[in-house]
């Protein structure tokens, strides 16, 4: 299983591993690149990540997962590469026999992605400068000897 | 305590390899060592470095490693800037 | 805007309704029709409603929605008819500045549906019976003089 | 109080319109008067309605009502299974 990809996220796709007769609520999580009146000016996002660590953290974060909630079925996908604003950079499903454990794994899943998925961001403006964001949102000015 | 020589391969992420110019590099140190050990060999050897904080988040072979974990000849270690995936 | 249809419901263009540059998390909601091992041999629910007053109470909870969450765009869809079984009966999308708003929004939706929204289920089953699926989740025996 | 003669419609939904056979009928009674009253002389008088809770959930005119709410000549009135979307 590969839990990233350079293509734009097929939500459908997404919803359907995770389908099954058994569940009957299915909640999803989308982050997706934004411009809002605190960016100023984003035109995209570039998306890096230590891909090889990516899979395995992911591996373990949806084990742990699985051991707090045995009957829900997650899939998530991290999107890498320059993404523009609206399109998503990640997508979560988890999918569960009733609705409260299917909001609660999904939740916990994309809180946790930030905290242990190693996957980088860099916002590129429409003045042409690109700045790293830092997890507290404020991006970091790129390094003047660079 | 026996100290024997090793090599670590050091892995650099998003604006760290912007400020070393490089992914990776190669670390020969005195082992037993820590991560925490091959920070600072790495920031007194390696240009740019320097910028790199002294208490990086850190990876070895893939997980999420404290800075006074031990390393091994032939780990992998990454210094990984702040999460900022989803 | 009709809040229900008679048609599979299409998650993408749900979401792409809610859609904007602003929004850069976005939680999602699908009720599917259910076959587990508490329902016993259901192959499709039947969905019927009160249809002027669903549009009517849909139109004053996402008004409610709307006050609590002033920046959060939310859109809904619930599928009436014979819906088979895998297939989702609703679909609620809610898109936000920030996740934590997201979630919150879309499960104040799907609570206030399960209570407000006047859409009754008739569960059935492979031995050909039908039964009125009451709001715990038990089923109503079909009365025999009907 | 002065009293008027008055007209509602009442409605029936799911398993309500399976026991009275029909999805409404007309209900004429003197008011001022309630859902409540509205839904004691449609278990009284409609065949299969004595089946229908005396405290069912209740609408007028697209609005959900407790059983003391007011109808007024020309209302619509809903009797409301118990709700089971989503």
């Amino acid at each position: 299983m590969t839990h990233f990809t350079r293509e734009p996220l097929s939500l459908e796709r997404l919803v359907a591993e995770v389908s099954s007769p058994a569940c009957g609520g299915t909640c999803v999580f989308l982050g997706t690149v934004r411009n809002g009146p605190a960016e100023g000016g984003v035109t995209a996002i570039e998306y890096s990540a230590y891909e090889a660590m990516l899979e395995a953290e992911f591996g373990r974060l949806l084990a742990d997962a699985g051991g707090r909630w045995p009957d829900v079925r997650i899939a998530v996908r991290h999107r890498l590469g320059t993404i523009p604003v609206g399109d998503a950079s990640i997508a979560i499903v988890a999918a569960a026999p009733h609705r409260a454990q299917a909001f609660d794994a999904c939740r916990f899943m994309i809180e946790e992605v930030k905290r242990r998925i190693p996957v980088w961001k860099k916002e590129l403006r429409v003045d042409g400068s690109e700045v790293w964001v830092d997890p507290s949102g404020r991006p970091t000015a790129k390094p003047s000897h660079v | 305590m026996q100290t024997t020589p090793g090599t670590v391969q050091v892995r650099f992420f998003a604006r760290y390899a912007e400020l070393v110019g490089r992914s990776a590099t190669a670390v020969s140190l005195t082992l037993p060592a820590t991560v925490g050990d091959v920070v600072r060999l790495v920031r007194e050897r390696l240009p740019g470095a320097g910028a790199i904080p002294e208490r990086p988040l850190a990876a070895v072979n893939l997980k999420h490693v404290r800075l006074d974990a031990p390393v091994q000849d032939g780990d992998e270690v990454a210094l990984l800037p702040p999460i900022a995936g989803g």
